[in-house]
C-alpha cells in the first residue's frame, strides 16, 4: 500500500507491506529501520531508529489529522493516491464551493443567515449549541449562502453538512 | 455521623464526593439523566435514582424531584457539589423543610455572601476593600466625571443592567470621559432598555486570586491559604495554582483575615471561597464568594494535606474544627489542569463523543480526579469538564514539571480535549516565570501558535503512524471521497457512533 | 546532570525512573526483550532497544547487551532498578571500565554490604546490633548447646549451606537441643551435601523494619525514617507503610543512626535500604542491606515529599545533599499494596495473559505506579508484579480507608489479581490495630476464609449479571461441554489469547 | 433465555429478555426492578431496586466464575438448562476421574509421579513454572495417575489437560 502523507507541512510517500505481524515501511522510497504497533486504538508505538513515538491519530471534521506524539502536535492529511481524484490539500480549500459541517453533535439554536444572503469571510452563518455552550459556525470565506440545509432545532451530528458558501 | 448522604450532581465533582463519603463509610446515593446511565458517579455510588430526562431543567436542576429522592432512599444529608443546584437558596431551604442537612451554609448566609451586590455591601460594612467604584446608576455626566478624577484613572464605566462587554468603556484621561460616557448610555440602552451606567476602578493586569474558608456551627472561621487562578480563558479558570507564586506571608495574613471577617459578617458555615483581584501594587479587591466546594479546590488539598469534603461533612454534621487547622502552612506547591471536552485548534468547539481509549498517568506526586471512563460516551447535555489533572511537587518548578509530564502521558483517543493548551501554557515563558494575570491566556491565544513540535524523528513517526492507521482504520472512506474535500472522515467510526448516540438518545 | 539514562529494567519500576528523568529533563533510553514490544516502558521511553528473546538469561541479564546499547545510545549513565542486575557487581564494574555512571553504589560498597556475611561483619564491627547467633558452622554438639543455652531459648538451627527451610530447626527447651541438632545437620547433609549448621537466636512475631538511608559522594549520610513490612507471605513483602505504627522518635532515631554507621562502614553511596527485625520489647537487629532502590520505595515518598529517584540521580550526578534533608519529620502516613497477576482462591498461582479491561482508581491520596495498561498482555516470562497502590492519608485510618476505597475502585478483567487478598488483610481487625508480625500473614492464610459477601442483594445483582454475561459473551461454550464438566470455559476467548500468545512466542 | 445460576451456594433461575437495549429480567420467577449493563468489558453495572453495583466477572479455569462487587467476592456457576448434560456443581466434583488442568500457561518443569502411580489427596503431581515462579499441581483426590499427558519441558495453556486421576 502507498501513501501520500502530509505532516508538518511535508509531503511524504510511506509504502507499506505487511510481513506476519510487522510492517515493513518504506519513507520516500528509502526502506526504514522502524517497528509500528498499536497499542490502544488509534494509538501507535513507533520506534525508529531507536527514537521511541507514541502517535495518537485524531482525525478532525474537515478529513485532516491532528496528530499528537508527547508533548508535541502536528497537523497532517493522508491520500490513497489510487483512489486520488483531484483532491487538494488544505492551503486551496478556501477557494470554490465551500461545504459547511458542524464540527460536533449538537443543536442548531439559531440561524443567522438566510439563503442566498451574502456573506464575509469570517462572519456568523448560524449557532449550535452543545455541552452547555452556543459555539458560533463561521463562514470560511467571502460569498453568498447558496443552500443552507440546517433549520433552527434541528439535531445535528458531527460532519453534517449545514450548509454551502459559494 | 450522617448514614446516607444524596450527591446532587454527576461527572468528576461527584465521584469526589463519593469517594470521601466511601472513606468515611458513610452510604452514597447520586441521581442520573436519561444521559447517564452509564456514567461513572452511577457505577461507583452504593444508590443511583434516574430522576428524568438529559435535560438539566428536567432533571438535576429540578429540586422536587431531588427531594423525593432522598424521601425514597432515606437519606439524611445532601452534597450539592459545584454548579446546578449549588448555589440556589431554594434547596437548603427545602432541606430545613424535610429535616434533611444540607451540606453547605444555610439559604440565608447563601444569599447575603453569594450575591453580588449584597456581597459587596456586606464587604464593605465589614472593612474588606471592594474595586472602588459606584455600585449607583449615575445619571449626571459631570458628577460621574468628579468621581471619575477622583477615583483616578484608567476607569471603566459599565453598563448597570448589564453583562457581556455590552454598555462598557475603557477610560485612560479625562479628556475621554465625556465621550465614552455618552457611547456606554447609550449602548446600554440600546442593549438593554436602561441607559444607566456605574464607575469602577479599572485593574492593570490584575491577578486572581482567593482564599479558601472553612466555618464551623461553633463560631470557628479559619482561613485554609489561597490559590491563584489567574489564568483564564474568557473569564473561565483553566490552571490553578497554591500558593500562589507572588504571596508573602503578610499578604496572606491580611487576605485570610478578610476573608474570615466577611464570612463572619454574613454568619457563613462550611465551606466556602473568597474571590479577590490583586494589582501589581499587592492591593486586594473583593470579588464574590463561591459559596460551595469549589472545582479547583484539589490545589488546597495537596498543599495542605486535608480533605475539604470530609471537613464540609463533618462542619454539616456539627463536628468542631480543631484549632490546629487555623495554623496550617502549605507543603510544597500544587497545580490543577481542567480538561475539557473541546477542541482548541477549532475555536474551542465542543468535543462530545465516545472515549476509544484512555490513558491516564500516575505516579509520583499526580492526582486525578475523573469523571469519565474509556468506553464511556461523553454526552452532549452537559459541562465539558472531563478530568482534573492535578500535581505536587516540592518547589513551582518540579510541579510544572510533574504537570508536563503527566500531560505528555494523558491519552484520550475518539474525542477532542484541551490538553494542547496546557502544554502550550505550561511551556510559555511568561507563565513559567508567573508573570500572569486574568487577560493573559486571552493575549496569549490571539498571538499566532506554531504547533508544538519535536524534530524531524517526530514528524518521520507521525508519517508513519497516519499511514498505518489509514490502512487499518479508515481504507473504507476514502473509497468515496466526498466532492467538498473536506470531510473524508464523514463515514468514519466517530460519525457513526454519533449517529449511534444520536439514536439512542431519540429513543 | 546526565543527557541520557539508560533504564536496564522494565514494568513498573522502569516507568517510575523514566517519569522522574523527564521531569529532570533527562533522556531516557529502555532496553527490551522481544516479550515485551508492547510493554509501557517501551511506549513511554525516548528511546528503547531490543536486547533478545524473552528469557531474562538472554535479555535483562546480559550485561554485555545491556553495555553495547549504552554505547549505541551515547548514554552517560544507568539506572538497574530492582531486581535483574541491581545487586550484581559486575554492573558497576562495567560501567567503571566504560566510564559510564552507574546510578547506585560501587561496586565494593555493593559487595561489602550487600553480601549477607560481610553484611553481617561489618554490622558488627558498626556496633549494629544484629541477631545474636554464631556465623560459623558448629561441629561440636555440647558446644553448640552451650552456646544454646547462653544466648536463651528459643532458638533456630539453620544450615549454612541451605536455605528454603531445608536442615533449620526451632528448639525451645534445652532438653530437645541434641536431638534438633542431629536431624537439622543430616537434613542438610542430604540436602546440600554439607552437614554443618550455625545458631540464631529466635525471635516471635518479629517485625520487619528497614531505614532507607541516602548517602552523597561527599561524606554526608542520612537517614529517611523508616518503612514496616511486616505484612509477607513467604518471605514476600505485599504491604509496606511509612511511619511504623509501633515506631518513637528515640527508636526512629537510634534505628536511623545505627543505619548511618552501617553505610558509613561500608563506604556506601547512593539511596539503600537497611532491614532488621524488631522484636516484642523494641530490641532492633540487622537482617540485610539492600543496595539499590526498593519497591516500596514510594511510602517514604509519599511521607516525606521527597522523590528518592530524583535524589538517586542527583547523587550520582555528585551533587551534595542539603542538610536540611536529615532533619525531615514524616507528614502523615502511607501504605502500598503490591498488585500480583496471581489468583490468592487458587494457590496464588501466576495469572498471566491479556487485560480486557483496567479501571485505575484515582482521586485524593491515591497513587499508582504501574506498569500495564489496558490490551496490553501480561507475559508469562517474568515477575508477576503489575502495579503498586499507594494510599496516602493524615493517620493510618484515613490511609487504610482510602486504600480500600481505592481497592474496591480497582478493576481489572481478564487476568486474576490478588486484590481479594489486600480486601481481606485490610479488613482483618489484627491489621487495623497493627498486631502484625512477619509470620501473621501466612498464619492469616492458613485460617478458613469465608469469601467477602455484601448480602442478599450484592448476591442477586451477581446472579443477574452472570446471567447476562452468561447470555452475551459465553453462549458458544456450552453448546459442547466437556466430559469432565470443569473446563467449560476452555474454548474461551481467555484459552484462545493464551493460545495466540504462545504462538507469538514460537514465531 | 433461562439460566441456572449458584451465586453464593444458593440456586437461582434467572429469566432474560431482551427488550430493545434493555433487559427484562426475573428471578426465581419474580419480575426484577433491575436495570443491568456493561460498562467495561467483563463489567456490569447493575442498578438493583435502587441500589448500585459493579459486578466483574473472571472465569476460573474450572469453568466457574469469581464475581466481584466492590469488596465483596462470589463464587458462581451458570448452567443453560436447554444444555443440561448431567453437568454437576463443585461440591461433587472430587468423585470419580478427575481431569487435572493447568491453572494458567507456563512450562512443566517436573513431573512428581508417572503413570499408574498412586496418589493422595493434595499430593504434588508435577510442577509448573510461569512467572519466575514454580507452581506444584496437586492431586484434587486420593488414588491412581490414570494418564500423564505433561511432559517435562512442554509449554501448557490455561485450561489444557495435563493428567487423569481416578
Amino acid at each position: 500500500m502507498k501513501y501520500e502523507v502530509v505532516v508538518g507541512g511535508k509531503l511524504r510517500v510511506v509504502e507499506l507491506a505487511r510481513v506476519d505481524e510487522e510492517w515493513q515501511i518504506s519513507l520516500d522510497g528509502n526502506d526504514l529501520d522502524v517497528s509500528v504497533v498499536e497499542v490502544a486504538p488509534h494509538t501507535f508505538s513507533v520506534l525508529l531508529k531507536g527514537e521511541s513515538h507514541q502517535i495518537r491519530i485524531v482525525p478532525r471534521p474537515d478529513g485532516t489529522l491532528t496528530l499528537h506524539s508527547g508533548l508535541a502536535e502536528y497537523h497532517g492529511e493522508v491520500t490513497d493516491p489510487r483512489l486520488w481524484r483531484g483532491r487538494r490539500h488544505g492551503a486551496l480549500e478556501a477557494e470554490g464551493r465551500q461545504q459547511i459541517t458542524a464540527p460536533m453533535p449538537g443543536k442548531v439554536v439559531r440561524l443567522l443567515l438566510q439563503e442566498g444572503d451574502a456573506v464575509e469571510a469570517g462572519q456568523g452563518l448560524l449557532v449550535v449549541e452543545a455541552m452547555k455552550m452556543q459555539n458560533e459556525i463561521r463562514s470560511p470565506k467571502s460569498g453568498r449562502v447558496e443552500k443552507l440545509f440546517a433549520k433552527e432545532g434541528l439535531a445535528v451530528n458531527a460532519g453534517d453538512v449545514l450548509a454551502w458558501v459559494e | 455521623m450522617f448514614r446516607k448522604i444524596l450527591i446532587a450532581n454527576r461527572g468528576e465533582i461527584a465521584v469526589r464526593i463519593l469517594r470521601a463519603c466511601r472513606e468515611l463509610g458513610i452510604r452514597t446515593a447520586v441521581v442520573f439523566s436519561e444521559a447517564d446511565r452509564k456514567s461513572l458517579h452511577v457505577r461507583l455510588a452504593d444508590e443511583a435514582y434516574l430522576i428524568g430526562p438529559a435535560a438539566s431543567r428536567e432533571s438535576y436542576l429540578r429540586i422536587d424531584k431531588i427531594m423525593d429522592v432522598v424521601r425514597r432512599a432515606g437519606c439524611d444529608a445532601i452534597h450539592p457539589g459545584y454548579g446546578f443546584l449549588a448555589e440556589n437558596a431554594a434547596l437548603p431551604r427545602a432541606c430545613v423543610e424535610a429535616g434533611i442537612t444540607f451540606i453547605g451554609p444555610s439559604a440565608e448566609a447563601m444569599e447575603a455572601l453569594g450575591a453580588k451586590t449584597s456581597g459587596r455591601q456586606l464587604a464593605r460594612r465589614a472593612d474588606v476593600p471592594t474595586v472602588p467604584g459606584t455600585n449607583d446608576p449615575l445619571e449626571d455626566p459631570q458628577h460621574a466625571q468628579d468621581l471619575a478624577r477622583g477615583m483616578g484613572y484608567p476607569v471603566l464605566l459599565k453598563a448597570v443592567a448589564g453583562g457581556g462587554g455590552k454598555g462598557m468603556r475603557l477610560v485612560t484621561s479625562d479628556s475621554e470621559f465625556a465621550a465614552a460616557f455618552r457611547e456606554a448610555s447609550s449602548e446600554a440602552l440600546n442593549a438593554f432598555g436602561d441607559a444607566s451606567v456605574y464607575l469602577e476602578k479599572y485593574l492593570d493586569k490584575p491577578r486572581h486570586i482567593e482564599i479558601q474558608i472553612l466555618a464551623d456551627a461553633h463560631g470557628r472561621v479559619v482561613s485554609l491559604g489561597e490559590r491563584e487562578c489567574s489564568v483564564q480563558r474568557r473569564h473561565q479558570k483553566v490552571i490553578e495554582e497554591a500558593p500562589s507564586p507572588i504571596m508573602t506571608p503578610e499578604l496572606r495574613k491580611r487576605m485570610g483575615d478578610a476573608a474570615v471577617r466577611l464570612a463572619r459578617a454574613g454568619g457563613y458555615t462550611n465551606a466556602g471561597t473568597v474571590e479577590f483581584l490583586v494589582d501589581t501594587h499587592y492591593n486586594f479587591y473583593f470579588l464574590e464568594v463561591n459559596t460551595r466546594l469549589q472545582v479547583e479546590h484539589p490545589v488546597t488539598e495537596q498543599v495542605t494535606g486535608l480533605d475539604l469534603v470530609k471537613l464540609q461533612i463533618a462542619i454539616a454534621a456539627g463536628h468542631r474544627l480543631p484549632f490546629a487547622w487555623e495554623t496550617i502552612t502549605p507543603r510544597g506547591h500544587a497545580m490543577e489542569v481542567r480538561l475539557y471536552a473541546e477542541d482548541p485548534e477549532n475555536n474551542f468547539f465542543p468535543s462530545p463523543g465516545k472515549i476509544l481509549s484512555q490513558h491516564t498517568p500516575s505516579g509520583p506526586g499526580i492526582r486525578v480526579d475523573e469523571g469519565v471512563y474509556e468506553g464511556w460516551t461523553v454526552p452532549i447535555d452537559y459541562d465539558p469538564l472531563l478530568s482534573k489533572l492535578i500535581a505536587w511537587g516540592n518547589s513551582r518548578e518540579e510541579t510544572i514539571a510533574r504537570l508536563r509530564r503527566g500531560l505528555e502521558e494523558y491519552s484520550i483517543t475518539g474525542i477532542k480535549t484541551n490538553s494542547g493548551l496546557f502544554r502550550r501554557i505550561l511551556a510559555d515563558p511568561d507563565f513559567v516565570r508567573a508573570e500572569i494575570h486574568t487577560k493573559w491566556l486571552d493575549e496569549l491565544l490571539r498571538r499566532p501558535h506554531p504547533l508544538a513540535q519535536d524534530g524531524t524523528s517526530g514528524e518521520e513517526a507521525a508519517a508513519v503512524a497516519a499511514a498505518v492507521w489509514q490502512a487499518t482504520h479508515n481504507g473504507a472512506n476514502l473509497a468515496a471521497p466526498t466532492p467538498g474535500g473536506n470531510t473524508g472522515v464523514s463515514e468514519s467510526e466517530w460519525k457513526r457512533e454519533g449517529r449511534r448516540q444520536q439514536r439512542e438518545r431519540l429513543l
